[in-house]
């Protein structure tokens, strides 16, 4: 076990995969300098900049020219810098990468990592904090990794770069400096299986990406209130552990789902909605309002799920 | 344009060539026949008349080469080597199509001989070829991948970033604007701006070349060039070919949008005459001429007849090859 | 009143607010010849091609350039042909139509409808098909409206078109012959009112666009069962009905949603969740099995929502 | 570049350029200043050594003329006639910032003096500004758009269609390529192939000039021109303005990728240097050239201190401008 940083979790899985196989390659604007958040450092000095490779400010032709050259047999990890800019390539990523071994009738995969780091971020308003996973677990042919720690984004950037589809992966900008242990040697997190880090038998509170850890505190406060939480980790959005979710619901009797991306038409929606088919248990959601992020940090915290929020709506479905 | 100088004509080449034209021409006669009869179930996009892109192109672009194409795909990929009989099959959506029924005519492809695929977004494979052609170059291969894209591409964002991409990391890719005058009912002119193609082009950095594209041999010839080029290292180069769309922009489409003289005018340059007179003026016997047109005709006839008796997927083929992880094949939905 | 198809009915309402208000235009691909499925066929005649304009096949220019033009004041009606092209102009209408007057503090408003035709339509295949609502309804600043009928069409787009912030427009390709009666004069319908077309005790069935043709198919085969169902068209997702639907979901006990969108994070979960969120009913979704759209009627018939599949899901929730 | 011809100076507008870039320069410093302090919040975007592009091109606009940035976008804001203190304010998060504090440095924007928005997006408001100039050709009006970008931006897809959206449909609209020689962290020649943005803006169509964009006076006088051929009906125009960035990327950004002695050289070129030489030779007092540089800092010292002293919004302000139907702010989430 090492002590390390959810950035450096995400450089370490990258490097050990380009060794392991010559035919993964990154691209992205900056990545010769270490890429905007510093998390390609030093990699270009040991891969060259054909395998660690700068691109122009062309967010389709950075993600169509890796659906091209995943057809031809490489595995690309492409950046996206911000999430937000993966929406200059949402044809190339949903028309594209998503459909292409389908509509050819499997005779080709895309075999793609595509880094779309999500939400807010120091006051970088509308434009650089939004949190999108649902859009792409709508998205047939898509897989969506939101990894939460160190060990997790170390382990499951390593599954995504080993996975035959294309990976739609979503690092929480504000986790880049969260240090924690993370395993020697090959550490892979295969997708679908949730992670509870939690036990509790009164509510199942499911989360994923930073929010996990929100509702981690939430958790630790809510014991002070003789309130004992399961808190799960999804990891994956698609697929995600329904297994692991219903069966903690099913001892639980109750299920709170929080996220940080807005509340309507959130992943939350889709939880819920399942649980309660399943087995019709008491569901809530907390999400953001549905509205863009704020620049102001009052206004930036109007729309953040927080401990408080987490901590009034379990007691509030706990009774006490 | 019919009074082309004449040259050396490599008759053997030419006659190929002729062959080429006439399958694809009879494979999309016979695709708008499964129109009116109801078994061609999706829209169809016919490039009759623009014929000589996709056998000079085609012709000269070795097996292993790599093929990208549009939503007006079926003379390039069966150029490319895909069978007309899969390729019906894959219209009329049945079992044995190239895309076993699932992709249709605006997806049609054949990895099996080099062919990416057709492409349901107008200038979406653009990037997507810079990108095979990527892959060959950190793979070190020598494989040339080409890319055809219609006038109408030329507006979209992708043929920018799609061409400096290729520039700034020096790609084995022949892009290939395939000139009809029409995008849809609009004629491309009334809405690009500037010098064209070839001029936007060689602004972005790739050595570009105008032809005449009705006129098989010269497409073949100056491709053949600009591939060699490529494969020598050279990075990529751009083909702007001027042709005409014969028909409407798909197969229901009667084009009223222009005079019925224009077409006329544009018929009677259009480049299977062309190559067939070509033929007879090097001396070719009209009988093998028609000989081509015969053999292409029977072709996709029994092709048409065994695509027809063909089973349609079952229902299953809906949930496979979606994905690996969470592929709803396993329930997982 | 009069009998008219669905498409005639857009065509009239966009007529009628050219005719009203100077500043309303349109602009799109084809636009001059009718449109790609004749809805502006005729327009360019009367209001000339500077109010009907083409377009070159620069689908984030028409939308961005229509961003632009509705901020200096004009009212842009924007055609993007289907709503898989509209994937080529997401940043367009996400990043900046939905956002521009938040981030700017209120300093400008973007008045502009963005038609996106959905939905499955003869062998259209799977970039030719989709239904991507959901995605709208879950970014803050879009107005989402899915008609179903003649009628809806009439009144809605004029609403529309009317409304100062930007609306995804979505009509449904399969619907565009369908007749019926649209009343006469200034026919407008508000956001954010359903339609409930048939009322019924036992189960409430929510739906919208072509959808709520299936439902009413399944309510009159259901009433065949004695199954009362009440069958309610959204009209709009954003905003959405929740009065209505809550009310009808108190009265029956039982919810079903169905969409023909993709099931998994589609809005049907929205619904679910609110639903079981504040009702604690039993709730039901039916929409596609999470996969692209294929070509063959087969591959294609195995995602569609059918009568018969919703038939059974109510009286698998009715027990009878 | 110091070398340029010496030239019949109008003391009074190239003073009034002076102050401008004096004011940016000061702006710039606090917003750096705020930074430290951290208040302010979000990234910033310095200007620092580019000046002359925003006093020379925005100097040769009308007040009612339009203008549309980027995410550098401060010296634009500034030069249009925006307040300082709004700006700071804004920067630093607070009520009365241009945008209430919502947008922050790379959403700036000051629609009373129709400056409509610095953008997050690289490249995006060349697509949302050639719709501003088509919204103007159809009311009839004589404004004229600006829309100024990096040399970034040019390699994205929204700059071919802006400018062939322009160029089609004849807008009054010039586009000002601002040439940092960086796109963030990197040279944007590394990234940008064939002869530039001038070169690929008349491949689009668009008469284009390129311009010493440290030269102010060059800049205003090409960009004059250019302006009263838009204004005259003459459709749109291309500037291309060569400058440098003195400063990192962003206001944290120490730009290791980049030899001192480079920037040290570039510094001896710089637009305020420069100016202030140009007044001395025309015979202006040390002392006037000084009190520029002593009045702009004293009024963004002020601005910082009336900025820094302003409440935050109210969380209240989350809710409102979202949107009238289904607004969060009437409870509908
Ligand atoms: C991004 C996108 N926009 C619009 C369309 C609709 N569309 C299909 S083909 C076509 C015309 C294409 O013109 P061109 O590129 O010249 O090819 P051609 O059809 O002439 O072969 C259009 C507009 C599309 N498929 N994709
Ligand atoms: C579409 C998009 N891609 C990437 C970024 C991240 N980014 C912000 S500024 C910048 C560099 C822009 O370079 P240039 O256009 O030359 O402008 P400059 O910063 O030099 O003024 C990049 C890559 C972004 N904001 N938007
Ligand atoms: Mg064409
Ligand atoms: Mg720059």
């Amino acid at each position: 076990m090492a002590r390390i940083s959810y950035m450096e979790a995400a450089r370490q899985a990258l490097a050990e995969e380009m060794r392991r196989d010559p035919l993964v390659w990154a691209v992205g604007e900056d990545l010769g300098r270490g890429g905007v958040f510093g998390q390609y450092r030093g990699l270009v000095e040991e891969f060259g900049s054909a395998r660690i490779s700068d691109a122009p400010i062309s967010e389709a032709a950075i993600l169509g020219a890796s659906v091209g050259a995943a057809m031809m047999g490489t595995r690309p990890v492409v950046e996206m810098r911000f999430s937000d800019f993966a929406l200059c390539a949402v044809d190339e990523l949903v028309n594209q990468a998503a459909k292409a071994r389908f509509m050819f009738g499997g005779q080709t995969r895309v075999p793609m990592v595509v880094r779309e780091p999500i939400g807010m971020w120091r006051s970088s308003a509308a434009q650089h904090s939004q949190s999108l996973e649902s859009w792409y677990a709508h998205i047939p042919g898509l897989v969506v990794a939101c990894p939460a720690t160190p060990a997790d984004n170390k382990g499951m950037l390593k599954s995504a770069i080993r996975c035959d589809d294309p990976v739609v992966y979503m690092e929480h900008k504000n986790l880049w400096p969260l240090e924690d242990e993370v395993p020697d040697g090959e550490h892979l997190v295969p997708f679908g299986v949730a992670r509870t880090l939690r036990e509790g038998r009164d509510v199942t509170i499911v989360s994923w990406s930073a929010q996990v850890h929100v509702c981690a505190r939430a958790a630790e406060t809510l014991a002070q209130h003789r309130i004992e939480a399961e808190v799960i980790d999804l990891r994956t959005l698609w697929p995600w552990d329904q297994e692991t979710v219903l069966a903690s619901v099913s001892r639980t009797g109750r299920l709170l789902i929080a996220h940080e991306a807005v509340q309507v038409g959130g992943f939350g929606a889709e939880i819920a909605a399942v649980t309660a088919e399943w087995l019709g248990a008491k569901v809530r959601r907390l999400g953001a309002p549905r509205a863009p992020i704020g620049y102001a940090p009052t206004v930036e915290d109007a729309v953040r799920v927080t401990e408080a929020a987490t901590v009034a709506a379990v007691r509030e479905m706990v009774g006490r | 344009m019919s009074e082309t100088p004449r040259r050396n004509i490599d008759i053997a080449r030419l006659r190929a060539h002729h062959l080429t034209m006439c399958r694809i021409r009879a494979l999309e006669e016979a695709a708008l026949r499964g129109l009116g009869d109801k078994v061609v179930l999706g829209a169809i996009h016919p490039s009759i008349g623009q014929e000589a892109v996709a056998a000079g192109v085609v012709g000269a672009l070795r097996r292993d080469d790599i093929l990208l194409s549009t939503h007006r795909g079926h003379g390039h990929t069966l150029a490319k080597g895909a069978s007309s009989e899969a390729m019906l099959r894959e219209l009329f959506g049945r079992v044995g199509g190239n895309c076993g029924g699932k992709g249709g005519s605006m997806h049609i492809a054949d990895f099996e001989v080099g062919m990416l695929g057709a492409n349901g977004v107008v200038g979406a494979n653009i990037v997507i070829a810079a990108g095979a052609a990527h892959a060959i170059k950190l793979k070190g291969e020598d494989k040339v991948v080409c890319c055809i894209f219609g006038d109408g591409a030329i507006n979209r964002g992708p043929f920018l970033e799609g061409l400096n991409w290729a520039a700034v990391f020096g790609l084995p890719v022949l892009f290939v604007c395939e000139d009809n005058g029409f995008a849809a009912t609009t004629r491309t002119a009334s809405m690009t701006a500037g010098g064209g193609p070839a001029v936007r082009a060689r602004a972005i950095g790739l050595p570009a070349e105008e032809v005449d594209g009705n006129d098989v041999l010269a497409v073949e010839d100056t491709a053949q060039a600009m591939i060699a080029a490529i494969r020598a290292g050279g990075g990529p180069r751009f083909l702007h070919a001027k042709t005409y769309r014969l028909t409407g922009h798909t197969g229901v489409d009667t084009a009223p949008y222009r005079p019925a003289d224009e077409v006329a005018a544009r018929k009677r340059e259009e480049p299977i005459l062309r190559a067939a007179d070509l033929l007879r003026g090097a001396g070719v016997a009209e009988a093998e001429i028609e000989a081509d047109r015969i053999a292409a005709e029977a072709e996709m006839s029994a092709a048409y007849d065994a695509a027809i008796a063909a089973p349609f997927p079952g229902p299953e083929a809906a949930f496979l090859d979606v994905q690996d992880v969470g592929s709803p094949a396993l329930g997982a939905f």
